[in-house]
C-alpha cells in the first residue's frame, strides 16, 4: 500500500497492465518522451519502448482511428485525448466504428480500445479544456463510460477498462489528479464497471455524484449531516453507462430522497437519466422531487469566472437541505 | 520574382495493358496463364453479379446497392497481387476483390440485403466489413498494419476508398501516420471521377489523387485503372515495398463508374451519355479478353462455360442468400458488448415480448 | 394552399428565404446539380446560380466549418449533411465553434448558421443512416435543436432557423419527408422555435412525441381513445433545445399522467430530460410514472431487423394503455 | 521498371534578409524605411510583451501563456502584407501580427487572464478571435473568405496555424475547399518544428510543410521564417494572387519555439540547450537591426527609446487589464444566445441568488 495521487495511481495501472499483457499500447499525443502533458505515461516509453509506447501526430480522429484498427488486429491500445474537449473530434470514429464493430460483425471482431481523457474543470485551463461531456458518450449504444473519482478507483477501474472486450471511454476528472492521496495497493486490482460504490452510508437521503464533484458532495453531506442530525448516503457513481440502475433505484426506496450532483450543463445530462430510473422503478418511493445540481446551460466560461459556474460546496448544501425540507 | 527551388517532385502513370489488349513488353509482370484467366474470371463474376444484384433490388429482393460495373480491373488486381495474411480493408464498391479473398457471394447479398450477418466473413479471407463512413476506414488500415508487425507477421494491409473519400480529415490523417510510422500498408484509391454527382475536378483541384501521396512524404502512383495489370503490378510493388520497412504507398488507379452510384441515384440528372460513352470503349473486361485471346487462352466456347458458371455460383448464392434462416430476432441485443449488461437483459425480454405474433417471446431463453 | 410532401415545403422555405434575403446560401454534397438525394433543394441552382447553391466535396468538417466562416462574414449559410450519422464528422465543429462563438465574443460576433440534416430510419436504408441523435446535439449549449413532423411545421420552422441569429441543428425525419401531405400556405411562414404544438387537445393523459413518431403516435392515440373513451394530449414537440418546458409541466398538471415516444435508444435520451423537467416542477401531479417508448439501447440494427427495434403503434398503444391503468 | 513520369511539381524558397543582416537585392521587395522600422518595433514589442507575460503568468497574474519568443517575424511579416480590409485569422501564437492590426495589448492580457472580453477587437481589426482547438480555424478562413468575394469585397484572408496542426483533419478539408473555391485566403504555417513535444520529423513524414501544398493543387512555398521580409514577400504575392481570383497559397514559414510550449510545458524534457542553439542565432530581432543599422535608420540610443516606448506600453496594458472592471457575474447567460430562452433566464435568477456574499443578487435586473 502506498498512498499515491490518482496520477500515480493511473500510471501504476499503465505500468502493470503493459507488464500482464504485452498486447497492450499507449498511444497518444506527448504520451512517450513528455510522459503526458500530466505526467500520466511517466515512464512508460523508457520501460516499454517506442512501439508500445507512440508518441503520435496531432490528430484526434487518426489516434483513436488507429487504435481501433490496433484492436481489430488483436492489440489492446490505450488512446490518450490530451483534453476531453478535443475528444469530440473523434467522435465519428468512435459512434461509428468502435461502438459498432462487434454488432457490425454478429460478435465476430470487438474492438478492445481504452480512450483515456482528462475531463472538467477546476484547474484555470483555456477554452476547451474544462468541459464535462459524458452524456454524449452514455448515449452510443456499445460504449462503456467509466469516471473514477480517486486514486484508488482510478487505477483499478483503469485497470478493468483495458482487460474489457469492448471500447470504453475512460474520464479523468483532471481536477482530482493531484488533489489528495489515497491508500493503492501494490498488487494490481480491478473492480467491476458498470457498478457504483457507496461513498458514504445513510439512511435520509441519498446523493448521486462522480468524479471531481464527489468530494465538494461529500463536504457538503458532512456540513449537512452535522447540523441537522441526519444521515446521508453518497454514491460514487463511477461507471455512466451502463448505469447501475440497482444501487440508484435501492438509494430512493430506502431513503425517499435523492440530489444529483453533476458537473456538467443541466440540460440532456446524466442526471435526467438517473431520474428516468427513479421514475421508472420508484416514483412510488420519492417524498420529494430528485434535485439536480449541474452547472448552467452556458458554455463554460473562461477560466476568470468558471468556478462560480461548477456546483460548489453551497449550492450543493442548499440543494440538500432543500430537498430533506421538501 | 526569382525563388530558390528546393524540392522536386514527379508522379508516375502506369499502363501495362491496352485498350486494344496489347501487353507493354517492358511492363509485363509475366503473371502465369492462370493467373490471367483468374483475373478475367474474376471480373466476370463480379460483373455478372453487379448485373443481378441491380434486378434484386429492383425486384425488391435486396436493398440500395452500389455496383462496380466498369471498375472491376481496380478490385481484382489488388487482389491478385495481395497474399494470405494480408488484410483487406474494403470501402463499398470492392466485390471483385472480396471475391477473390474467399467471402461467399451469398454472404455479400445478406450485406446488401439488410443483414449483419452479411459482414461475417471467413476469418481466412482476412477481411474486414464494408465501410460506409467514408474514409473512416483508412486508418484502421493503418492501426491493423501496425499491430501485424508489432506483433511480428510478415502481413501487410490494402485498403480502398474512392476519389470522394479522399476529402474527409480521415484520409488525410490516416495517411499521414502511415508514413511517420512506416506502416505496411497500401492504399488503392478507386478514383472512378465522380462522388454521387460530384465530378472529379469538383472535388478537389489537384490534377490527380496520387500528387496528394507528395504531402505525407509517400511515393504516389497513377495507374490505369481499367488495366488489371497494372493495378496488379502498382501494388504488388507497393506490398514489397511494406513488407520491406519501407512505408505506405498510394496507388490511384484511374477508372470510371460507367452506372448509377447506387440504385437509389439517378446518373442523367448530373452526366450526359456521350461523357460516358469514352469509358465504355475502355471496358477493362474488353481488353483482358483481348489479352487472353492474343495468348491462345480464350475463345468463345470457354466464354460461354464461364458465363454459365457464373450463372450458376450466382443462383447458388441467391438461393443460399434467399433460403438463409435469421437467427432469433433478438440477437442485436447479444452483440452491443461482448457480455450484456443486466439493463440490456431487461430490455431484450421487453423487446421479445413486443413482438407480434408468433415472434412474441421466442428469444434467447 | 397547396398539399404537399415534407420534401417540397421544405424546399418552399428554401426557396422563399432565398429570394427574400441573398445573403442565404446552401452548401452540401449534391445539392446543386443533383438537387439532393431526396431533391430537397430541387430548383435552387437553377434560380439562384453557383454562388448562393454549393457542391462541395466530401467534407462533413469542412462543410460546417467553412459555413462558419461564411457566417462570420455576414452570410446565413444552410449547410446540408447528406445523412444525420455523417453529422457527427462535425460535431468538433459544431461544439467547439458554432455554439461558442457568440459567447466567446461576448456578443460580439454570432453563428447564424442552419445544419439541416434527413435523420432517423425506416427507409431500409444502410449502415449509419438510420439514426437518431438529437440528444448529442441537445446537451451542447449555445446549439438550438428543432425536428418538425410535418410538411407545414417544417416549412415553418425551417424559415425561422434561417432568420435566427443562431446555429440551428435542422433535423427532418426522412421517414417522413415523402409518406403524406399537409396544406401549406403559399405566403411565407414561420413558427417560433422553442415551441411544441398540442397536435391533439386531451386531458386523460399526454403523449409527448416528435419527428416520425408523431404519426403512429396519433395511430395508438387513436385506437386507445376508441377503445377506452378517454381523451389523450399529444404533444408535437417540435423543438428539442430548448426545451418547451411549460407545455410539458402543464400537460402534466392537467392530465397527470405522461408518456414519452422517442426514436432514439432509451438511455440518455430526449425523453430522460423531459422526465426530468416532470419531475422539478410537477411530481406531485404525476399519477403514474412517465412511460418511456423508445428504441432499444442496441446500435440501429440492419435494415432487414429495423422495423422491430423502433416504437411502433403497438408498443405505444400498450405503453399508453399501461399507463392509464397504472 | 520504367513508368511514365506525367507529372512534376517543385517547391521554392524564399530568404530575403539573411542572419547578417544583408538583404539578397534582386529580392529586395524595397519597403521604405518607416515599414522596416515597423516591422522591427513591432518585433520588439511582442517580444517584450512576451517576457512581461511570462513574469505575470509566474506571478498568477494571468493563466497558461504560450509565448512567441523567436517566431516574431513570421507573425508580423504577413500582418505587414496585410491591407485593412482583409482579414486575420489566428491560431493562439500571433501576437505580433495581432498587435499589428490594432488588437490592444490590454486586450489579449484579457484573453490569457481567463475573460472572454479578451477576443473583443476593434471591428477595423478584422480578426478573429484566438482558436484553441488546433486547426479549427482555417475552414473558418476558407468560409469567410468566401464570403467576402460572394459579397463582392475585395477583401482575402490570412490564416494562420502550427506545424503540429497540419496533422488535423480540418486543415486538409479545409486547404480542398479552398483550392477548388479558389477562394481568397493566404495559409501560413508557423513551422517552429515542434507540437509541444513532438519534433516536426515525428509529426509528418513529408520534408517540408510547403510540399503539403501539392495535395490540393495549390502553391506551397517555404520562407525563412526568422525573416519579415522573406514573410511580407510571400504574403504579399500571395494575397495578390488571392485577390486577382486565382486562388489560395500556402506558405510555409520555417522558424523555432526558443522558449516553453507554454507556461505549463517543461522544454527540457524532450530536447536540450544544443539543439535550440543554432536557432537563437537566427534570432529574427538581431538581423532586422542589423538591417536597419546598415541603413542608418537604427542606433543604441533609437534602440533605447524603443525599448523605454514598449516598457511603457506593456505597463500601461498591464495597468489597464488589472483595473479592469469585469461586468455583472452573469453576463455568460446574455451570450450563449441573441435572446436567452426562458429556462436560461431562470437559471440566471439561480446562479445570482447562490453566489456568495456580496454579489449575491446582483445581476441584470
Ligand atoms: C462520411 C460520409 N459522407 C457522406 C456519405 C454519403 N455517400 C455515400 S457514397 C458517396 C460518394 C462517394 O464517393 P467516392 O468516395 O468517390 O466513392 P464512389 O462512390 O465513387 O465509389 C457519398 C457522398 C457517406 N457514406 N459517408
Ligand atoms: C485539436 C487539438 N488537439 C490538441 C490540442 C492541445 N495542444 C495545444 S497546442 C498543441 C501543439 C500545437 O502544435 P503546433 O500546431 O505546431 O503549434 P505550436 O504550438 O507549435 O505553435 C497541442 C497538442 C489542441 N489545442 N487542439
Ligand atoms: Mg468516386
Ligand atoms: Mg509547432
Amino acid at each position: 500500500m502506498a498512498r499515491m495521487t490518482m496520477v500515480q495511481a493511473i500510471n501504476l495501472a499503465l505500468h502493470q497492465e503493459m507488464e500482464r499483457d504485452d498486447s497492450v499500447l499507449v498511444l497518444g499525443q506527448d504520451v512517450g518522451v513528455n510522459e503526458g502533458v500530466f505526467r500520466v505515461t511517466a515512464g512508460l516509453l523508457a520501460k516499454f519502448g517506442e512501439p508500445r509506447v507512440i508518441d503520435t501526430p496531432l490528430a484526434e480522429s487518426a489516434i483513436v482511428g488507429t487504435a481501433i484498427g490496433m484492436a481489430l488486429g488483436g492489440l489492446r491500445p490505450v488512446a490518450e485525448i490530451q483534453f476531453s474537449g478535443f475528444a469530440l473530434l473523434a467522435l465519428g470514429q468512435l459512434e461509428g466504428n468502435a461502438a459498432r464493430y462487434r454488432s457490425r460483425t454478429c460478435g465476430q471482431r470487438g474492438v478492445p480500445l481504452v480512450v483515456r481523457m482528462p475531463y472538467g474543470g477546476g484547474v484555470r485551463a483555456l477554452e476547451h479544456h474544462s468541459e464535462s461531456r459524458e452524456a454524449i458518450f452514455a448515449h452510443v449504444p456499445g460504449l462503456k463510460v467509466v469516471i473514477p473519482s480517486t486514486p484508488r478507483t482510478a487505477r483499478a477501474l483503469l485497470a478493468a477498462a483495458i482487460r474489457d472486450p469492448d471500447p470504453v471511454i475512460f474520464m479523468e476528472p483532471k481536477k482530482s489528479y493531484r488533489a489528495f492521496r489515497e491508500e493503492v495497493p501494490e498488487e494490481p486490482e480491478t473492480m467491476e464497471i458498470g457498478r457504483a460504490r457507496i461513498a458514504r452510508e445513510g439512511n435520509d437521503l441519498a446523493v448521486v455524484s462522480w468524479g471531481a464533484m464527489l468530494r465538494p458532495t461529500l463536504a457538503a453531506v458532512e456540513q449537512v449531516e452535522e447540523a441537522r442530525g441526519v444521515s446521508i448516503r453518497v454514491i460514487d457513481l463511477l461507471t455512466i453507462s451502463p448505469l447501475d440502475r440497482e444501487t440508484l433505484v435501492r438509494a430512493v426506496k430506502e431513503t425517499g430522497r435523492m440530489v444529483v450532483v453533476q458537473e456538467a450543463p443541466l440540460s440532456f445530462g446524466p442526471a435526467s437519466e438517473i431520474i428516468a430510473t427513479v421514475n421508472d422503478e420508484a416514483l412510488l418511493w420519492l417524498e420529494a422531487p430528485v434535485k439536480r445540481i449541474a452547472s448552467w446551460d452556458v458554455n463554460t466560461p473562461y477560466f476568470a469566472r468558471e468556478e462560480a459556474f461548477f456546483p460548489g460546496v453551497e449550492r450543493i448544501r442548499k440543494g440538500i437541505e432543500e430537498t430533506l425540507d421538501f | 520574382m526569382p525563388r530558390k527551388i528546393v524540392q522536386r517532385f514527379q508522379v508516375p502513370f502506369l499502363q501495362v495493358l491496352d485498350e486494344k489488349g496489347k501487353v507493354d513488353p517492358k511492363l509485363d509482370p509475366g503473371l502465369p496463364d492462370e493467373d490471367l484467366v483468374r483475373l478475367y474470371e474474376a471480373m466476370i463474376l463480379a460483373r455478372e453479379a453487379d448485373q443481378r444484384m441491380l434486378r434484386l433490388q429492383r425486384q425488391g429482393r435486396i436493398g440500395t446497392f452500389g455496383p462496380a460495373t466498369g471498375q472491376e480491373a481496380a478490385s481484382v488486381g489488388p487482389a491478385l497481387a495481395m497474399g494470405p495474411r494480408d488484410w483487406l480493408v474494403p470501402s463499398f464498391r470492392e466485390m471483385g476483390a472480396m471475391l477473390m479473398r474467399g467471402i461467399p457471394l451469398s454472404t455479400i447479398l445478406l450485406y446488401w440485403g439488410g443483414w449483419e450477418e452479411g459482414n461475417v466473413f471467413p476469418e481466412e479471407a482476412r477481411t474486414l466489413p464494408i465501410a460506409v463512413i467514408l474514409a473512416s476506414q483508412v486508418p484502421h488500415a493503418v492501426g491493423l498494419a501496425y499491430a501485424e508487425r508489432l506483433r511480428g507477421e510478415d502481413a501487410a494491409v490494402v485498403a480502398f476508398f474512392g476519389d470522394g473519400s479522399t476529402s474527409e480529415g480521415d484520409f488525410h490523417e490516416a495517411l499521414n501516420f502511415a508514413a511517420v510510422w512506416k506502416a505496411p500498408v497500401v492504399f488503392v484509391c478507386q478514383n472512378n471521377q465522380w462522388a454521387i454527382s460530384t465530378p472529379f475536378e469538383k472535388q478537389t483541384a489537384s490534377e490527380t489523387i496520387a500528387q496528394k501521396a507528395i504531402a505525407y512524404g509517400m511515393p504516389g502512383i497513377r495507374v490505369d485503372g481499367n488495366d488489371p495489370l497494372a493495378t496488379y503490378v502498382a501494388v504488388r510493388d507497393a506490398l514489397a515495398r511494406a513488407r520491406a520497412g519501407e512505408g505506405p504507398t498510394l496507388v490511384e488507379a484511374l477508372t470510371y463508374r460507367l452506372m448509377m452510384h447506387t440504385t437509389a441515384d439517378d446518373p442523367t440528372r448530373y452526366r450526359s451519355d456521350e461523357q460516358v460513352k469514352p469509358w465504355q470503349r475502355r471496358d477493362p473486361l474488353v481488353r483482358t479478353r483481348l489479352l487472353l485471346e492474343k495468348r491462345k487462352l480464350w475463345d468463345d466456347e470457354r466464354e460461354a462455360e464461364l458465363r454459365a458458371r457464373c450463372k450458376e455460383t450466382i443462383d447458388e448464392a441467391v438461393k443460399a442468400y434467399e433460403t438463409w434462416k435469421p437467427p432469433r430476432p433478438d440477437v442485436p441485443f447479444d452483440r452491443v458488448y461482448a457480455t450484456p449488461p443486466a439493463e440490456l437483459e431487461a430490455q431484450r425480454k421487453e423487446f421479445l415480448a413486443s413482438l407480434p405474433g408468433a415472434d412474441a417471446g421466442k428469444g434467447v431463453d
